[in-house]
């Protein structure tokens, strides 16, 4: 755990009390290993909770639609920002409103790795802390490099794109080979291949909604999941309620999910959201050329069109 | 499961399966185009059940998933030609939309051919026939769809083998 | 059906008889009101089943689900079951589509009921207002054709609607107004044509009327805002926290205080509930 | 009572021996959970563990069930029929102290009053239930603090305690007696009985040091009004893991699904958490946010159940910290409330 620089925590005292912002959102230290836990500030001498390590997982901005009208101060990783940039674009947030303190993400660390790595179920993890670049638990330690979460070893966006001040030093974006691995190899698989990867994946889903809630670009008033006229969904864990919320929802983000990770860290069942999301963010960039999170000018693919889109979808 | 009892045929439901088909058209071409066909003695497979809707802009994704889910073994969404939608950019729209949620059905494991997309115009009575009997040979082929639905019922006794 | 299934059914709670619509009608001008009578399939079932005036039941249309409604019959009423329905959701659209030889589900009779037991030997005033007239319909109904009308004393109504067309049983309503054994006041928001009763807002006409608090009981259902305004009537009329009841609506599925979603405080509106004293209120929290 | 002895070396015939006449749950580990999960003929199972994600609850109460059904035919009206009741005779092998206090909390809500739930107490009274006493509490648990212990035996037919290569077994219900003495079982030696009373008190010692929850029950509802449930629950994002994963949490939702020919009304769980959980169809919601939401949550737990019931409707499993996605921590809230109620009651003197 490592407080914020003292420049930094004066700023957003500065900013409370001038009442440039009502609040600041950012993390503090929690209660169970491994885990910060977002702290929303109002009073300028409460900056000192305030810390950022590799223990920060959430995406703050999912906070965001909590607080609209007001004028926030928030912490975001580089990941974390793309979606202020998705929320500009739809009209959710201006920029005015928003004072950003940028940090520089090397990855977060996922307790659930640390705990396979030593055999043990997450409930069974009673201590571990961040020591420099390890992470230690008992006499145990392990490479923090290699307990953070599979999308932080494929991100390429370390470095907030847009922010009011910056926190520490910037990381060197490193290119990843392939930041679709995971959704090439799926591709690779026979259609019944895929439909069983699916529904093994989703097999585990209590239909919490974790996901949505904790996704930054999952903002409509009433979710299709919660409507009773019509009621598309019948709130089971069964198969076919699971499947129709995941499908209806992560296709909802089609071109508009930035590829935090939110929802996938999220999950208390650990499921692997990520794996569809990716496939619709790549298919964003291959059919329309689009990334999510990158331009506030630009409108989500879905949102225009042209009229020599391609047309090879229908007969 | 909480169908499985349900899961038994009807009894007044024929043993041999026909696939059935879901076919969103939207108001101005392709529904007319299906009357055409009509009007012209045209003969096409009669496993299509239409829904007739203003746009297919007006088609959301929720209503494709949402007919496998209640049993369709497919779904036909079909507009105006591009360039020719009565609102201006309705299909436009669509293109974009089918074109990715197409890709992410397949991704997920639904059989291609299963979901189609087609434009057809108020005057193309023949080509909405050709339509859908390609659709529906295709299903037919597929067989009953299992996944996503709540009714598997003419998909368990009655699957041909 | 056996008389075993029967038997076997009252230990499932959640399991509804089947009920055949003996009549649906609209029961209001504007239509958004439909009173429906049902009558039992099962003669067993129609033999078990007794209740109290201010009870309700869960209808429930297959496939589409279930919602709480407040009985409008009394109990001295036999062979059929009345409720008015206001269209409002999924269940309550579904009911309004319906016709006479339909069959819906229903459950019950579930909650409270209006403390008749203690109405014996005092004086009854009854105010109501919109379409919350159902369980009080039911409460009169008791009162006057039970056969023990003198158990009580002087019956007072006060029941007011927006208009002329929006009042609830009106065959009902202008038999009271003729009798001597009930003292009747109607009131409509604004001026009608051809309307010969009161004119106004319900707690204006109870301030009128002025009934007296001595040894009284009063019953209000209506808008929350026609409650509102009521009760510091009452107050000034001095009628006591003790005297006064009230029926609750809150969201509910199960009906039997199991879902946990219908509660004020510890209390379940479902089970412990609807029927509530203002001095029972007073001492739960305003989560309704 | 006579205590029994079961050397773990004896639990897979244990398991052959009582899949004769039951159907057996057990403890399974997965990839990254414990599960309990259905025995069969030489499947694994383990007792060593600290708990399973999945609280036990679902076994007697899950997460969706057809309560009725309904077959639809052209010509006539048919009744909805219940669903038959399960009382497959099933023994649930080794669950934790926790959650078999969360099935005693089931038991009165389900069984007690007027009406009485046929669903659950089916599969309850089929039921015998071994509990297994918790040598190694961990850091989230935290049953001492709201009314049970890790050696409690509530809500177990059968209380399990360690003893080294062995376990002590002692029944806590006549049910329990009955089905440990069809076991074959020899009685606990004094040595036995001596290392399970040293193991117990170091398990003891392990506790993380909380405040017993007790006497909150009768301030809480003061702090109706307060400002402090918009505070605690500024974090919370809604999203109901904390009612899933709890074996205390018995809210549900009662829905029907219409099926080609005919229908089910099933129940699922359902949550306070929920903005949906209590809207009127008028829109009026009378807990209108997130608040409010944890405010019930809380004071159902901690006011109304010990109330109506007689219990808490938190066990302290711990589930609902490990696993909140924000990390949003009971322990933290009762300490918090402890503080206000406190307050509270000076504010007034």
């Amino acid at each position: 755990m490592s407080s914020l620089p003292t420049e930094i925590q004066q700023q957003i005292a500065d900013w409370l009390s001038t009442g440039e912002i009502d609040l600041f959102i950012g993390w503090e230290q929690g209660s169970v290993p491994l885990g910060a836990t977002p702290a929303f500030v109002r009073d300028p001498q409460d900056v000192s909770r305030l810390i950022w390590d590799a223990t920060c997982e959430n995406n703050l901005t999912a906070y965001l639609a909590k607080f609209k009208g007001q004028k926030v101060g928030i912490m975001v990783k580089g990941c974390d920002a793309r979606a202020i940039i998705g929320l500009m674009q739809e009209g959710q947030w201006t920029r005015e409103n928003l004072r950003i303190v940028g940090v520089s993400c090397p990855g977060v660390v996922d307790a659930r790795k640390v705990a396979s790595a030593l055999g043990i179920t997450l409930e069974e993890l009673d201590q571990a802390e961040i020591v420099d670049d390890t992470v230690v638990v008992g006499d145990q330690s392990f490479a923090l490099a290699d307990t953070i979460h599979d999308m932080c070893q494929t991100c390429n966006r370390r470095n907030p794109n847009i922010e009011d001040v910056h926190l520490g030093e910037t990381l060197p974006e490193t290119p990843v080979d392939d930041p679709f691995g995971h959704v090439g190899e799926m591709e690779a698989l026979s259609s019944d291949e895929r439909w069983a990867r699916f529904q093994a994946e989703t097999s585990r889903c209590n239909l919490c909604f974790a996901c949505r809630n904790a996704c930054p670009l999952c903002y409509c008033t009433v979710c299709f999941a919660d409507r009773t006229q019509p009621q598309w969904l019948t709130t089971t864990s069964e198969a076919e309620d699971v499947q129709f919320f995941q499908i209806m929802r992560t296709f909802h983000l089609a071109g508009r999910c930035v590829g935090c990770g939110a929802c996938t860290r999220a999950c208390p069942q650990g499921v692997n959201l990520r794996l569809f999301l990716d496939k619709l963010r790549l298919d964003a960039q291959e059919v329309f050329g689009y990334t999510a999170g990158v331009d506030p000018e630009a409108q989500p693919p879905l949102r225009t069109y042209r009229q020599d889109d391609p047309n090879d979808t229908f007969l | 499961m909480l169908n499985d009892r349900m899961m038994a045929p009807p009894k007044d439901l024929p043993a041999i399966w026909e696939p059935k088909i879901v076919a969103f058209l939207c108001n101005w071409c392709s529904y007319a185009g299906a009357d055409l066909a009509g009007t012209s003695r045209i003969q096409y497979p009669p496993n299509i059940r239409v829904i007739r809707v203003p746009c297919s802009g007006r088609v959301n994704p929720i209503f494709v998933v949402e007919a496998l889910r209640q049993g369709a073994d497919g779904v036909l969404v079909s507009g105006c030609h591009p360039g020719d939608c009565h609102y201006i950019s309705g299909n436009y729209y669509a293109r974009r939309r089918f074109t990715m949620l197409k890709r992410y059905l397949e991704y997920l494991g639904i059989e291609p051919g299963r979901v189609q997309f087609s434009w057809v115009s108020a005057s193309e009575g023949g080509r909405f026939a050709e339509v859908v009997t390609k659709v529906t040979r295709d299903v037919r082929a597929l067989g009953p769809a299992r996944r996503l639905s709540i009714n598997k019922v003419n998909a368990s006794e009655t699957d041909q083998a | 059906m056996s008389a075993q299934e029967v038997a076997g059914m009252a230990n499932n709670p959640y399991l509804p008889m089947s009920m055949e619509i003996l009549r649906i009608e609209d029961e209001t001008a504007d239509r958004t009101l439909k009173t429906l009578d049902l009558r039992w399939i099962h003669e067993e079932q129609a033999a078990a089943f007794s209740y109290h005036t201010g009870q309700f039941c869960e209808l429930s249309v297959l496939g589409v689900g279930e919602a709480p409604f407040g009985i409008a019959t009394s109990p001295v009423e036999e062979g059929f079951i009345r409720f008015t329905i206001n269209r409002a959701g999924v269940v309550t659209q579904k009911l309004h589509s319906l016709k006479a030889g339909d069959v819906i589900g229903m459950r019950g009779p579930l909650g409270n009921w209006y403390p008749t037991e203690l109405m014996r030997g005092k004086d009854i005033v009854i105010i109501g207002g919109g379409f919350a007239f159902t369980t009080l319909r039911s409460l009169i109904y008791t009162l006057l054709e039970g056969g023990e009308r003198d158990a009580y004393g002087k019956i007072t109504v006060v029941y007011g609607t927006r208009a002329p067309g929006l009042m609830l049983y009106r065959p009902d309503l202008t038999a009271w107004q003729d009798r001597s054994d009930i003292d009747m006041h109607q009131t409509i928001d604004r001026e009608a044509p051809n309307w010969p009763h009161h004119v106004g807002f319900v707690p204006t006409v109870v301030e009128e009327v002025a009934p007296s608090s001595d040894n009284s009981i009063a019953v209000i259902a209506g808008p929350p805002v026609m409650i509102r305004f009521t009760l510091p009537v009452m107050t000034k009329l001095g009628f006591a926290k003790e005297q006064i009841y009230t029926s609750l609506e809150n969201r509910m599925k199960c009906g039997i205080g199991k879902c946990g979603r219908c509660n004020v405080g510890n209390k379940y509106v479902c089970l412990d509930g609807p029927v509530f004293s203002l001095a029972e209120l007073d001492e739960l929290p305003p989560e309704y | 009572m006579k205590q029994w002895l079961l050397p773990k070396s004896s639990l897979p015939k244990l398991a052959d021996t009582i899949r004769q006449t039951h159907r057996l749950y057990a403890p399974v580990r997965l990839p990254d959970q414990v599960a309990f999960g259905e025995i069969g003929e030489g499947d694994p199972f383990t007792l060593d563990y600290a708990n399973a994600r999945t609280s036990v609850k679902t076994l007697f109460f899950p997460q969706a069930e057809t309560m009725l059904r309904y077959e639809r035919s052209l010509d006539r009206y048919n009744d909805i029929s219940a669903t038959p009741v399960d009382s497959v005779p099933t023994v649930v092998l080794g669950m934790r102290p926790c959650d078999a206090r969360g099935l005693e909390l089931l038991d009165r809500v389900f069984g007690q009053g007027q009406y009485h739930d046929p669903y659950y107490l089916a599969r309850r009274q089929a039921t015998v239930v071994v509990a297994l006493a918790c040598a190694a509490p961990r850091q989230t648990c935290f049953c001492h603090a709201v009314g049970g212990d890790p050696y409690s035996g509530d809500g177990g037919d059968v209380l399990l305690s360690e003893s080294d290569e062995a376990y002590v077994a002692v029944a806590q219900t006549t049910k329990g007696q009955e089905w440990l003495a069809s076991l074959g079982l020899s009685e606990a030696d004094a040595g036995h009985l001596a290392t399970a009373e040293t193991i117990a008190e170091a398990a003891h010692e392990k506790l993380v040091k909380m405040a017993p929850a007790a006497g909150l029950e009768d301030k809480l509802t003061a702090l109706f009004e307060s400002e402090v449930w918009g505070e605690i629950a500024e974090k919370c994002i809604a999203c109901g893991t904390c009612t899933y994963l709890c074996p205390g949490c018995h809210c549900f939702n009662i829905q029907d699904r219409v099926l080609a020919n005919g229908g089910i009304r099933l129940r699922s769980w359902d949550g306070c958490m929920y903005e949906g959980f209590t809207v009127h169809t008028s829109g009026h919601n009378p807990r209108p946010d997130q608040g409010a939401r944890w405010r019930q949550r809380v004071l159902h737990k901690f006011a109304y159940l010990p109330e109506n019931v007689g219990m808490y409707g938190c066990v302290g499993c711990g589930r609902c910290i490990t696993y909140c996605p924000v990390r949003l921590d009971i322990r933290e809230v009762i300490a918090r409330l402890r503080i206000e109620t406190a307050a509270q009651l000076q504010g007034e003197q």
